[in-house]
């Protein structure tokens, strides 16, 4: 089974990354972005696990180790 | 003779280069300010190492559209010297000036050192000074210097004995450990370790005079290929 | 829960605020009191015992009070340095806990106008071989200080690292920052000429961070996990360019005084500098750079969002001081102007929304505390001690492996190898020997610097303990080739309101200043950092001493270890 | 309108951080975790703009800036 789970920072913590990089595609031309967030994307191969098994472990993982919940949200699909 | 070394917003080792050159070495240098379109002639362009726009998403993915840059391709196209140190070696692979590029250290820390290098081509600008297979100990100072390049292309480099300088120890996972190489032309360097952070007795370190003398001979004419 | 309470004041605090401003304050004004009078900003229980610490002497160019210390070294050079906490905050999230303590004490030091030229740490932590945690919080902490000090480009030069139960909840992170200026180029925070504009650069005002200041004086409890959004991200890319850009405005003479906004963010930049200048000011929060829609004043006013500067320029040079930071990629916006009334306003818009005189909120008008202090119990029995009961080790192998396997004596080199210690060629002793000696371009001269504190010894006894780590400092500095010059000190111990933590601060302080006396080294700077201590048990007294020393000729720096075979050893004193 | 771009190491490069967690998960207990790659989610919001036109600069942003194609693959999504 594979799954994505998504960490991002948080909406009211700042994000000096996505800024700088929303600042240098203004930069090179495209106006149109007004705001970039960058987190990460997390592919995880799982063996042989049923689906509600693989929910209840990535959630785990997630708040252990994969986000760190003071600054970063998560969320995952299961495939 | 002159040098010129372009300074972005982030860079840190500027001033290094500028003062290996100017007072260690004697030589001419200027600062090249990033958001410039008229670039003046040099004869050899430095790219030197820090955060050029802070590195953030990968390093040196920002400087490549800085205002400079169109000149400084223009400069290593007409075949003149151009050095990409550290975040500068970052910076010339993501605008495909040098084939690869440069991941995250294998052990995903940050590494500052001084390693032993063994010089694998004499027969450059940049290295004419050594003797091959000769071990020099540079500084290191990043997080990202671990060289990926794919098979083809590496096969290559070596054919064309682009690949300069490589690591005794490999401390950041790079292939064949690979810590400097060149383009197929030769006059474009791309290096992980810092040469200008060992020019001095002071220090406690001078063999990266060995790299910038070789410059300086090569610009001078005094280099001849055996 | 009254509304003070809310912001961490008492019954007695708030009446003190109606004496001050002759009527209830309203939400606004009762938060900028409630962080400017929180420990971390009034230092109101710490203040009184200032007073014994030795803080002049003929090179002390400025001494405590402003944004860091400074001390001369002769050809019109000084160095300025100071040294900060961010304990509480790294305990959280390790990572930008320790990044944004790195980025707090690089502004004090170019507040000053001086340019950066060393970071230094001091760190404690719990017991690593126990808690995966404690490992956690060592890497991250790590990590952070070397993302932003790598980034900034200044080398992280030397610090300490130590490991004891003592931390397991708790546990310190004190940076050290050091700078060189010149004699005539010192600036200080003072909002004084009237009509002159207050401007803000850098960063935009996000809600980062807000209640960080009453946040960093609450003991850590459950409870405080949930103010986790008091956590701040640091941005050393964005530090970088508004301390290029400061110091060349500082070198046009527009600038009349320049403050950065640490804990208690514009409230207290703004405060501090009318209060220091003499004067008042008027500020208006619309004009302020946000990061999110909908902020109301008082998030504006408190928020701690990282990489910002005021500055206060002289009238009709706005246009100058535009350019200058446009130039580095940022943006300067005039905020508000200096009055001659003692007052801080803020407005918003044409509102007014805060009226208070300034210097009531500075720790000038804070509230000071002396309390009560009493001896330990620990403390008694631990004199009971005698060295004589104990016992003669019988395997004297065992008991080295046994040292070489402790934490703190290992090597450290897997941390300073994560720094850039090198950067800006000008490091001549590395982290590893005694003390790291950089030299100074353009003279024969070098300084050599160092921190130090065995808490142990401070824990069994606090004055002799504090003493030690005085001259322990000074020795690292003498061993280095340098003359000592001044300390910078980071006080680190629990709740100062139970009598045997204040017994140990006062104690220690009392033994730093004696000890600062007897080897004339002014204390210059400093930082306190109270209410380390978690449900069960307080840290030991840490009272971290950062000490520059000079050398008159850098060649002659020495380092410590073996240099050839057949050299001979020998030991010097007792 | 947002859009949601997805870089990720090539398969044939090597992942140190995505080893390092998944080496990380199994230690904590979690064994059926098989493989871990760690790429990046950016999130983009974009002003006045039509879906053709997105799209169009959305592939230019990431071969121009977002991605390395030497050693990053992308795809995204316009919402
Ligand atoms: N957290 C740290 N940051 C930077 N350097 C450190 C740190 N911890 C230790 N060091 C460096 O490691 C060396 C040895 O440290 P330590 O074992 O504390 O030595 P000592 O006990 O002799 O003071 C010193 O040069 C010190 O500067």
């Amino acid at each position: 089974m594979k799954a994505k789970v998504y960490v991002t920072p948080k909406k009211s913590i700042a994000d000096p990354q996505g800024n700088a990089i929303g600042r240098a595609l203004n930069k090179i031309g495209y106006d149109k972005v007004e705001d970039v967030r960058i987190g990460k994307l997390i592919e995880i191969e799982l063996g042989q696990i049923t689906k509600e098994e693989a929910e209840v472990q990535l959630k785990e993982m997630c708040e252990k180790l994969l986000a760190n919940t003071v600054i970063e949200q998560y969320s995952f699909e299961i495939e | 003779m002159k040098f010129g070394i372009v300074v972005f917003p982030g860079s840190n080792c500027d001033i290094d280069c500028y003062h290996a050159l100017k007072d260690t070495l004697g030589q001419d240098v200027e600062y090249i300010w990033h958001d410039t379109e008229e670039v003046k002639e040099y004869d050899c362009v430095i790219l030197p190492g820090g955060f050029s726009y802070g590195d953030y998403l990968r390093c040196g993915a920002v400087a490549p559209f800085s205002r400079v840059m169109d000149a400084v391709k223009v400069h290593a196209d007409k075949g003149k010297l151009l050095v990409g140190i550290c975040n500068g070696f970052q910076i010339l692979t993501e605008m495909g000036l040098l084939p690869g590029a440069l991941v995250r250290n294998k052990n995903l820390k940050f590494i500052c050192d001084t390693v032993a290098l063994k010089v694998e081509n004499k027969e450059t600008p940049f290295t004419n000074r050594c003797t091959h297979g000769q071990i020099i100990n540079i500084p290191i100072a990043h997080g990202e210097g671990n060289y990926v390049v794919d098979d083809e292309e590496l096969e290559k480099m070596k054919k064309n004995g682009q690949i300069l300088f490589t690591y005794q120890e490999n401390p950041n996972g790079s292939v064949l450990d690979i810590a400097g190489i060149c383009n197929e032309n030769k006059n474009v360097l791309g290096m992980m370790p810092h040469p200008e952070r060992a020019c001095e007795d002071l220090l406690g370190n001078d063999d990266g005079k060995f790299i910038l003398q070789s410059i300086i001979s090569f610009l001078e004419g005094g280099w001849k290929s055996e | 829960m009254n509304n003070y309470d809310a912001v961490g004041l008492t019954r007695d605090e708030y009446d003190r605020i109606i004496d001050y401003i002759g009527r209830e304050p309203n939400e606004l004004e009762l938060n900028m009191y409630g962080v400017m009078w929180s420990e971390h900003c009034s230092y109101k229980h710490s203040r009184p015992l200032f007073k014994h610490f030795p803080t002049s002497g003929e090179k002390v160019l400025q001494g405590p009070g402003e944004n860091a210390g400074i001390v001369d070294i002769g050809d019109n050079l000084a160095i300025a340095m100071k040294i900060e906490s961010h304990n509480h905050p790294s305990a959280i999230e390790p990572y930008q806990g320790a990044a944004t303590g790195v980025g707090g004490i690089i502004r004090d030091i170019f507040a000053m106008g001086a340019r950066p030229i060393a970071l230094l740490n001091s760190l404690r932590f719990g017991e690593i071989e126990k808690y995966d945690r404690v490992k956690y919080l060592l890497e991250g902490v790590v990590e952070g200080i070397a993302g932003y000090g790598n980034c900034i480009g200044i080398p992280t030069v030397g610090g300490e690292v130590y490991f004891n139960s003592s931390y397991n909840g708790n546990p310190l992170v004190n940076a050290m920052c050091v700078g060189i200026i010149e004699h005539d180029k010192i600036h200080r925070g003072n909002a004084s000429g009237v009509g002159n504009s207050i401007m803000y650069v850098g960063a935009a005002t996000g809600r980062d961070g807000i209640g960080g200041a009453s946040f960093a004086s609450v003991e850590l409890t459950e409870e405080s996990e949930e103010k986790r959004s008091a956590v701040q991200v640091g941005d050393p890319f964005m530090e970088k360019l508004l301390l290029e850009a400061c110091l060349e405005l500082l070198d046009t003479g527009s600038i009349v005084g320049i403050q950065d906004l640490g804990a208690a963010g514009l409230t207290s930049a703004c405060c501090e500098t009318a209060t220091r200048g003499e004067g008042g000011m008027e500020i208006d929060v619309l004009k302020i750079p946000r990061r999110e829609k909908g902020m109301h004043p008082v998030e504006v006013m408190i928020s701690e969002s990282q990489e910002r500067m005021l500055l206060i320029v002289e009238k009709g040079r706005e246009r100058e001081v535009e350019e200058i930071v446009e130039k580095w990629g940022l943006h300067a916006v005039v905020i508000g102007k200096v009055t001659d009334n003692d007052k801080l306003v803020v407005k918003e818009g044409e509102k007014v929304v805060a009226d208070i005189p300034a210097e009531s909120l500075d720790s000038s008008g804070a509230p000071k505390y002396y309390s009560d202090y009493q001896v330990p119990e620990y403390y008694k029995e631990a004199k009971k001690f005698k060295y004589n009961d104990i016992k003669e080790p019988t395997g004297y192998n065992e008991v080295l492996l046994n040292l070489l396997k402790s934490p703190n004596i290992a090597s450290k080199e897997w941390i300073y190898r994560q720094y850039d210690h090198m950067v800006r060629t000008n490091t001549v002793v590395k982290p590893g020997s005694d003390a790291a000696v950089l030299r100074i371009r353009g003279t024969k001269k070098g300084i050599a610097l160092t921190t130090d504190c065995n808490s142990r010894y401070c824990y069994l006894d606090p004055r002799e303990g504090s003493k030690i780590a005085v001259v322990e400092a000074a020795r690292n500095i003498v061993c280095s080739g340098a003359k000592p010059l001044a300390v910078t000190d980071g006080l680190n111990f629990g709740n100062p309101e139970k009598p045997d933590r204040y017994w140990q601060f006062r104690e220690s302080i009392l033994g730093i200043s004696e000890a600062c006396r007897e080897l004339d080294t002014p204390v210059i700077s400093g930082n306190v950092s109270f209410y380390n201590e978690t449900d069960t048990h307080a840290i030991h007294p840490t009272p971290i001493i950062g000490m520059v020393g000079v050398l008159d000729d850098v060649e002659k720096a020495c380092t410590m270890y073996f240099k050839s075979e057949g050299d001979i050893i020998l030991q010097l004193g007792e």
